[in-house]
């Protein structure tokens, strides 16, 4: 049986088509100010055309996510719900999923079934989130893709103390100003974003393996800015371990897992229900 | 079809209304006077023996703009004092002769400062409870309010409220309490046939409309709810708790049961539910409301409570069948906040699922909390109570 | 003649005036804000002066023959200049930038795209401010990026090349052109303007003659003072740093005397002030520390919507519907655009309701700080635009009565640096004029 | 007020004296488990501490803890763990530290665990909080609780209904715990005798406060201020060793006007007086330094302030009265600072700004506190209309950090005092 996920987030939007628990594709596109639903519909459509298959051979269309206007799905499931499922397919061992979007983090505590015991996530305020990141790399003029490689090199992090991603931004121009260099700058950043995903683990009562999903988790900087922070916890409350994977395709975690839940569901009701 | 919506547009005209229109009529019709209060609960058969009007003011939800409310309070308040003083300043609640403000939380206790500062003129009411739950501590600290009250309510009403007078007033709330009792068993039976969004406006209504208009109009949607065949849907069942004073917007309400959730039971518009069960008619009418309040009101979180703290909501998680326990609290509301760790902590006692978030009253995105309580439904649909 | 200047180094922008002793205006000059501070304000300054050259030379011109045409012309042309030189760095620093180890792959690609951009970049400025008299921004910066992005895309298009590489090559390099100061002699560039005007053998010498005596009048930087958010960081000494609240009260008194409540929204910041008779403040307003609903707010708009900042406002004037906005959360404002154009709501009338949340929140903050009293001035950058203008005069209108008289001066984004040069004039007629 | 900060800011007598109080009332507590000592854990304001202590019992008080841990930079770390056990990040976080620190052992200031509580006394004078703040301990405990309810002073007046509901609820609830607690029976006498102590200290302390009056102030009504409260609202009311604290420090200050000097700050004596401030607010913890500075710097001294008034109002003449001592430990509960309506608040400040012949005043608001908070903008309105003084406002926390934002308070107190300055005249 094949299905598929469509993951519409608020800077891209991903596609995946699984066929009996494999991943057969994926496909991932930024929206960059185009509307979202046309996106879909010729991603959608392009993905039919590379698998050359027929509208009706998918069996249940999944949508997560950002997804009310997408009419052609079967089904829809919520992010941390897909994320849950998509993080634990991405690695079996994962009690956590924490998702890193453009806008939005979550964190969610799942057992071994995927089950999604317990979550988080960020609220109207964007501080911290990707949007933010790629704000200040745009103004430090770095690509977001390199991002993480220059965090490390950091020596001497400076702290970024702005609660507020706009005043954030302000700040990093006064950093830039009294001479901090770069590497310090984002990773002052990569460090402040990693102690709001580790307050939202917490409170997501999350323990164990993490597994790191949304276009952040491939954000190497922001992965070791959670390593070390939470090292720095361990130190000091003595319990409470996380121990952090990615994964290549962390970012289309949901669409998988949304493709997943649709075979789920599926099997369960949906195939009598069309019967 | 057509007469449940004429009950349900009313409502909603109430519910809209901010500038009181009914209790304007209602006063010009009977020259009498009308004193608001502000959430939670204040016995209204006081008011009302008094003859005068109660009415429960409960913030402007998202129908109002503030401008001049903002002015009054930081940002880390929560948001319905605002409102509340947005309205007072624009003139919509000039029909209102008198204001109650219920010691609930340190907000309200100074917005009853605040208004005597802003209209010295009005009667401003600080309506001191007792956390002393003792008969001859607190119950007598608590008749003496009472009583003090009434001296206010007779100077500005000019009719003294008498036993007979508060015997009536208290049989007529206690025929609303009842019917508002039976709406809510039966929405735990069949969500679907009254939806939380009709049965809220139901409440909100209550707050505005003389009571025995309230009795009749509860009496009639119900008789009419049960013929409208609304099918039921695969969703999960929820309580709802931290609603009890700043109240959602109706849009969020909407979005909840949209995101795959019935509430079969929640803590809105307290006024009428405080009391559990209905006051005795017979005795000391004064002191039969003072005992109620002491042996037989509501667990909620402005009541001092060590001994059995959350065990009402696990036993109204138990007697409505419900599937989880949401929480929804006004951001920056400082009792419920610091409750919801303890009543969370009894839940995880009994394995009960919660999840929870803050909204204020004129959210207007409810994607974030669509989301939670969609991932909540979602985890029950997929993997049932277990 | 001796020279007094304010400079209000903002979030964003950075402003300075040039007053001459008897405290009338001379001066402007606006640049972006950036990492170097002192190179910002160095360019205001310099703009400032400029402007006050430019001054001289239009009381000089008055008496040519089609004098203000003449003069706009030269003016433009001289803009040209500056905007060349800039570009002169540009092109250097993207040739330095190509160094950088995520370009080495597409090395060849790059530099033919170097290459192709300097002469597309030179007619473009040739258009713009010779023959179309109208450039797009008072930056340099956002100029040229319309000029990059626009060749950029047909070269991205042709060659298949990821454009996120080519924005990432100009990112890059427009700070470094950013935080140097520019060379920009009047005395060279104005021949140079008037060259490229009329070319080397003098056909206008009345002109020429007005240029010269502009050019050799002396302009004595007397005295500064500094003001704004970065105000700390400019190297002055304490006396001559005045807070950016005081600065807007007494500025707006200059432009409206009858002035009793200033509202300023910047970039990060919102401020209600309450001044007296005299540019006092007596009470004042700030917001708090998030930056919802500020300047920068309408910029992620524009960003979003791929338009220049000032054509925002006039878009939202055709808005036929009021739409509630929620969230004025500057970071949050493109998504919630995106989910009200999913919901089928016009892009105008959207528009318009952001700006209405802008002007909401604003108006808290002035009833905080003691409400709307007659005459009100609006200040800083957002008071040029004409949708937020719009929005604020309806609900003051509705909430304050439609007596009060609002007042927008053109200088409303300078608001900021007149009072400092005011407060220069002023505290050297306090140690004693004429030494 | 931890000895470090008390050590290092005056080293006055006074100061010694203090900082031996604290230090004693410490190593009592950390060896109260070896010496049987009984603990009671209970609030600053409306504390009867007289009343506790004639039982021989030992007093803590959680907001003395937190702030402390602020002054010691522990706050956050605390307000973090609290916030991990599913605490909200809306609500004070003076309750969030204290819970943290007791996640973490309760460490005292000296490292030594200090003892959990074998009562919690809840008197909620002027906090609803409070009441939460003690059912959650009380579910970490299960010690028992013995509640205090404090009416509120809503018509700006103590009735006789509230006197007798406090004194009936100390005569049937809280003496009888404290007798089953002790093991002793209810001592009048020594009560009294601890009652008659407190008064004479008030009566110094009082006179302390007000010789802000004198130009220049030779004290700093706040920040100076909360060092000079530090023994009678908390757990030394009542003894031989405050009496000596006020005695002396009376005194010194005496001693100070003589010689016309200003307040002592953490950088020396002040030497110029520019500008008499009144402040309305409590204190932000955590920078209590930095935050000091902003106002030295700008040589403005606070003469009169009213969050020196939180544990108790004494300038209008109440002291404990050894004759009444139920009646007047009511009357002293419910005349705490923040039991007060507002518009008594409004006429307090207006009040000082006249008496103490101040040039203005500043709203110090809290995210933490909505008993002081909330209404904060109108008072701050109000006494503008009042006084024709402006005020202004600025905005932090007291016990975490991220509240505090260096750059936009001092932005917004330099505004101020230029505002004060130029409208003195002074137009540099
Ligand atoms: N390699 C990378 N390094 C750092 N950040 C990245 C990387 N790839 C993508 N991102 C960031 O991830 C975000 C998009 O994440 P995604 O989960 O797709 O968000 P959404 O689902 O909200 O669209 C963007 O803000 C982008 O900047
Ligand atoms: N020409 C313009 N049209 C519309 N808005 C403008 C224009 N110029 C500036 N602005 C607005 O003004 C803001 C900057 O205002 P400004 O007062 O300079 O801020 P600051 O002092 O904080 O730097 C920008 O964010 C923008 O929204
Ligand atoms: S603090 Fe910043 S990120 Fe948060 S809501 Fe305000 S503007 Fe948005
Ligand atoms: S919402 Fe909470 S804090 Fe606000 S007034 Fe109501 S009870 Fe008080
Ligand atoms: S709200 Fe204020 S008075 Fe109450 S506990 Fe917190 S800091 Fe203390």
């Amino acid at each position: 049986m094949i299905t598929a996920g469509i993951d519409v987030g608020s800077s891209s939007i991903k596609i995946a088509v699984m066929k009996e628990g494999e991943l057969i594709y994926h496909h991932s596109e930024k929206l960059r100010r185009r509307e979202p639903l046309k996106v879909i519909t010729q991603a959608y459509s392009l993905t039919l055309k590379e698998l050359d298959l027929k509208e009706e051979e998918i069996k249940y269309v999944a949508t997560t996510g950002e997804a009310e206007t997408v009419e052609f799905r079967t089904g829809h499931f919520y992010t941390m719900t897909t994320h849950a499922r998509g993080g634990l397919f991405l690695n079996p061992e994962a009690r956590a999923v924490v998702d890193v979007g453009a806008l939005h983090a979550r964190a969610v505590q799942i057992d071994e079934r995927a089950k999604v015991l317990n979550y988080r996530m960020t609220s109207q305020c964007a501080s911290g989130s990707g949007q933010f990141l790629e704000n200040i790399s745009r103004y430090l003029g770095i690509s977001i893709e390199e991002i993480g490689s220059i965090s490390l090199t950091s020596k001497k992090p400076e702290p970024c103390s702005s609660i507020c991603a706009v005043l954030a931004e302000t700040d990093a121009i006064n950093m830039v100003s009294r001479g901090i260099k770069t590497p310090d700058i984002v990773k002052g950043i990569h460090l402040s974003i990693a102690g709001r995903l580790i307050k939202l683990l917490r409170a997501s009562r999350a323990k164990g393996v993490v597994i790191l999903t949304g276009g952040l988790s491939q954000d190497i900087g922001l992965v070791a800015a959670l390593i070390e922070l939470a090292g720095i916890d361990e130190l000091k409350s003595g319990d409470r371990t996380y121990e952090f994977k990615t994964h290549p395709l962390g970012a289309f975690a949901g669409a998988i897992g949304a493709a997943l839940w649709g075979a789920f569901r599926y099997e369960k009701v949906y195939r009598k229900i069309v019967a | 079809m057509s007469e449940i919506n004429d009950i349900l547009n009313r409502c909603q005209e109430l519910y809209e209304d901010l500038s009181l229109g009914y209790v304007q009529r209602w006063k010009e019709m009977y020259g009498k006077k009308a004193v608001g209060f502000l959430p939670v609960y204040v016995p209204r058969e006081l008011i009302r023996a008094s003859g005068m009007l109660p009415v429960g003011i409960m913030g402007g939800g998202d129908q109002i703009e503030i401008i001049r409310g903002d002015a009054y309070f930081q940002s880390y308040i929560c948001h319905i004092p605002r409102s509340v003083i947005e309205m007072a300043l624009s003139g919509k609640l000039d029909c209102l002769d008198g204001m109650m403000f219920p010691s609930i939380c340190d907000v309200i206790r100074n917005l009853s400062g605040m208004w005597q500062l802003m209209f010295p003129e009005k009667l401003s009411i600080y309506f001191d409870s007792p956390q002393n739950f003792e008969s001859d501590t607190g119950g007598i600290f608590y008749q003496n309010e009472l009583k003090r009250i009434l001296d206010e309510f007779s100077k500005l009403s000019g009719i003294t409220a008498t036993d007979e007078s508060l015997r009536d007033a208290t049989a007529l709330y206690n025929q609303n309490r009842r019917l508002t009792q039976q709406l809510y068993r039966r929405r735990a039976d069949k969500p679907w046939e009254i939806p939380t969004s009709e049965l809220y406006l139901l409440l909100r209504a209550g707050n505005i409309l003389e009571v025995t208009e309230h009795n009749q109009m509860l009496e009639r949607y119900m008789a009419l709810a049960s013929k409208e065949n609304r099918k039921p849907l695969d969703n999960s069942r929820l309580v709802l708790n931290g609603s009890f004073c700043e109240q959602p917007p109706l849009g969020l309400i909407r979005a909840l049961e949209r995101a795959g959730g019935y509430i079969v039971d929640d803590d809105f518009v307290l006024a009428g539910r405080m009391i559990k069960s209905e006051i005795p008619l017979k005795g000391d009418p004064l002191e039969n409301i003072v005992e109620a309040y002491l042996k037989d009101s509501k667990d909620v979180p402005f009541k001092y409570n060590i001994e059995n703290k959350g065990d009402e909501l696990v036993e109204s998680f138990r007697e409505n069948r419900a599937d989880g326990v949401i929480f929804c609290a006004a951001s920056f509301c400082d009792p419920g906040l610091l409750e919801q760790p303890m009543l969370q902590g009894r839940l995880d006692k009994d394995k009960i699922a919660y999840t929870s978030f803050q909204f204020a009253e004129n959210t207007g995105q409810y994607q974030v909390i669509r989301e939670q309580v969609g991932t909540f439904s979602d985890t029950i649909k997929l993997w049932g109570g277990q | 003649m001796k020279c007094f200047y304010g400079i209000d180094l903002g979030s964003t922008t950075t402003k300075a005036v040039v007053m001459d002793h008897e405290s009338h205006i001379i001066g402007r000059g606006i640049t972006n804000s950036r990492s170097n501070y002192d190179a910002a304000c160095e360019i205001a300054k310099t703009e400032a002066f400029i402007d006050a050259r430019f001054g001289l030379l239009k009381k000089q011109s008055r008496k040519l023959e089609d004098s203000e045409a003449v003069f706009k012309k030269l003016r433009r042309a001289f803009e040209l200049e500056e905007y060349l030189e800039q570009l002169k760095t540009l092109i250097h620093e993207l040739r330095q930038s190509l160094d950088e180890p995520r370009f080495k792959n597409n090395l060849r690609d790059l530099s033919e795209f170097i290459g192709l951009l300097e002469p597309r970049a030179i007619q473009y400025g040739e258009q713009v401010y010779l023959k179309d008299d109208k450039p797009g921004s008072d930056f340099f910066r956002d100029n040229a990026a319309m000029v990059y992005t626009r060749v950029a895309e047909e070269f991205c298009a042709k060659k298949r090349l990821s454009f996120d590489l080519t924005s990432g090559l100009f990112d890059r390099s427009i700070i470094r052109v950013e935080n140097q100061t520019y060379n920009i002699d009047f005395d060279d560039k104005i021949q140079s303007a008037y060259e490229r005007l009329f070319g080397r053998k003098n056909p206008n010498p009345k002109l020429l003659d007005a240029i010269n005596m502009s050019r050799g009048t002396k302009l004595e930087e007397t005295l500064g003072v500094g003001t704004g958010y970065g105000r700390l960081r400019l190297p002055f000494p304490k006396k001559q740093i005045r807070s950016e609240i005081l600065c807007h009260g007494l500025g707006a008194n200059y432009m409206f005397p009858g002035t009793r409540t200033v509202l300023d929204i910047g970039g990060q910041d919102t401020k209600g002030i309450q001044v007296d008779g005299e540019g006092l403040v007596s009470s004042f307003q700030m917001n708090d520390r998030c930056a919802a609903g500020c300047g920068r707010y309408l910029g992620y708009i524009a960003e979003e919507m791929n338009i220049p900042l000032p054509d925002l406002g006039p878009l939202a004037l055709d808005a036929k519907k009021n739409v509630k906005i929620n969230s004025t959360c500057t970071v949050f404002a493109g998504a919630e655009l995106r989910d009200r154009l999913a919901d089928g709501q016009q892009r105008e009338d959207i528009l318009m309701g952001l700006h209405r949340a802008i002007i909401f929140r604003a108006l808290s903050l002035l009833a905080r700080s003691g409400g709307i009293r007659d005459e009100f001035t609006f200040t800083g950058g957002v008071a040029k635009n004409q949708a937020a203008v719009k929005a604020l005069s309806e609900l003051v209108g509705e909430n304050y009565g439609k007596d009060i008289k609002i007042n927008i001066a053109p200088d409303s984004i300078f608001t900021g640096a007149i009072g400092a040069a005011l407060f220069a004039v002023r505290e050297y007629k306090d140690k004693g004029d004429n030494p | 007020m931890t000895e470090k900060t008390a050590r290092e800011v005056l080293k006055d007598d006074s100061m010694m004296i203090q900082k031996k109080l604290i230090s004693g009332h410490y190593n009592n507590l950390a060896q109260a488990r070896e010496k049987g000592k009984k603990i009671v854990y209970t609030f600053v304001p409306g504390n009867i501490i007289e009343l506790v202590r004639s039982f021989g019992l030992l007093s803590m008080l959680p907001e003395i803890d937190s702030l402390q841990s602020a002054m010691r930079k522990k706050s956050d770390q605390y307000v973090a763990e609290a916030e991990k056990m599913g605490h909200s990040e809306d609500v004070c976080t003076y309750v969030k530290c204290h819970i943290g620190m007791i996640q973490s052992g309760i460490p005292g200031p000296d490292g030594r665990p200090l003892p959990e509580p074998d009562l919690l006394l809840l008197s909620y004078t002027g906090c609803f909080t409070f009441l939460k703040w003690f059912e959650l301990l009380r579910q970490r405990f299960k010690c028992p609780v013995v509640l205090l309810q404090i009416p509120y002073q809503a018509e700006g007046k103590i009735t006789k209904d509230m006197r007798d509901y406090i004194v009936k609820q100390l005569k049937d609830d809280v003496i009888p715990a404290l007798e089953k607690l002790s093991g002793m029976k209810y001592d009048e006498e020594r009560f009294k005798d601890a009652m008659r102590k407190s008064s004479q200290a008030e009566e110094d302390f009082v006179w302390t406060l007000n010789s802000a009056k004198q130009k220049p102030s030779p004290i700093d009504a706040y920040f100076g201020g909360v060092y000079y409260v530090g023994p009678i609202f908390t757990y030394f009311r009542g003894t031989d060793e405050a009496a000596e604290y006020y005695r002396v420090l009376r005194e010194e200050v005496t001693q100070r006007i003589a010689r016309k000097l200003g307040p002592i700050t953490p950088e020396g004596p002040m030497r110029n007086e520019k500008f008499r401030i009144v402040v309305e607010g409590p204190p932000n913890w955590t920078h209590f330094r930095e935050f000091w500075k902003m106002f030295y710097d700008e040589e403005a001294v606070v003469v009169a302030s009213s969050y020196t008034k939180v544990g108790g109002v004494y300038e209008s003449g109440f002291r404990h009265d050894p004759e009444n001592p139920l009646s007047s430990t009511a009357d002293y509960c419910l005349g705490c600072y923040t039991n007060l309506s507002l518009p008594s608040r409004v006429e307090m400040i207006t009040n000082y700004i006249r008496d103490f012949q101040a040039d203005g005043f500043i709203v110090h608001s809290v995210k933490s506190c909505n008993s002081f908070s909330a209404g904060q903008l109108l008072m701050l309105r109000e006494i503008e209309t009042r006084t024709g003084k402006s005020g202004g406002f600025i905005e932090s926390d007291l016990v975490d950090s991220r509240y505090f934002s260096p750059s936009n308070i001092k932005n917004r107190l330099e505004s101020y005092f230029q505002m004060l300055d130029q409208k003195k005249g002074g137009r540099s």
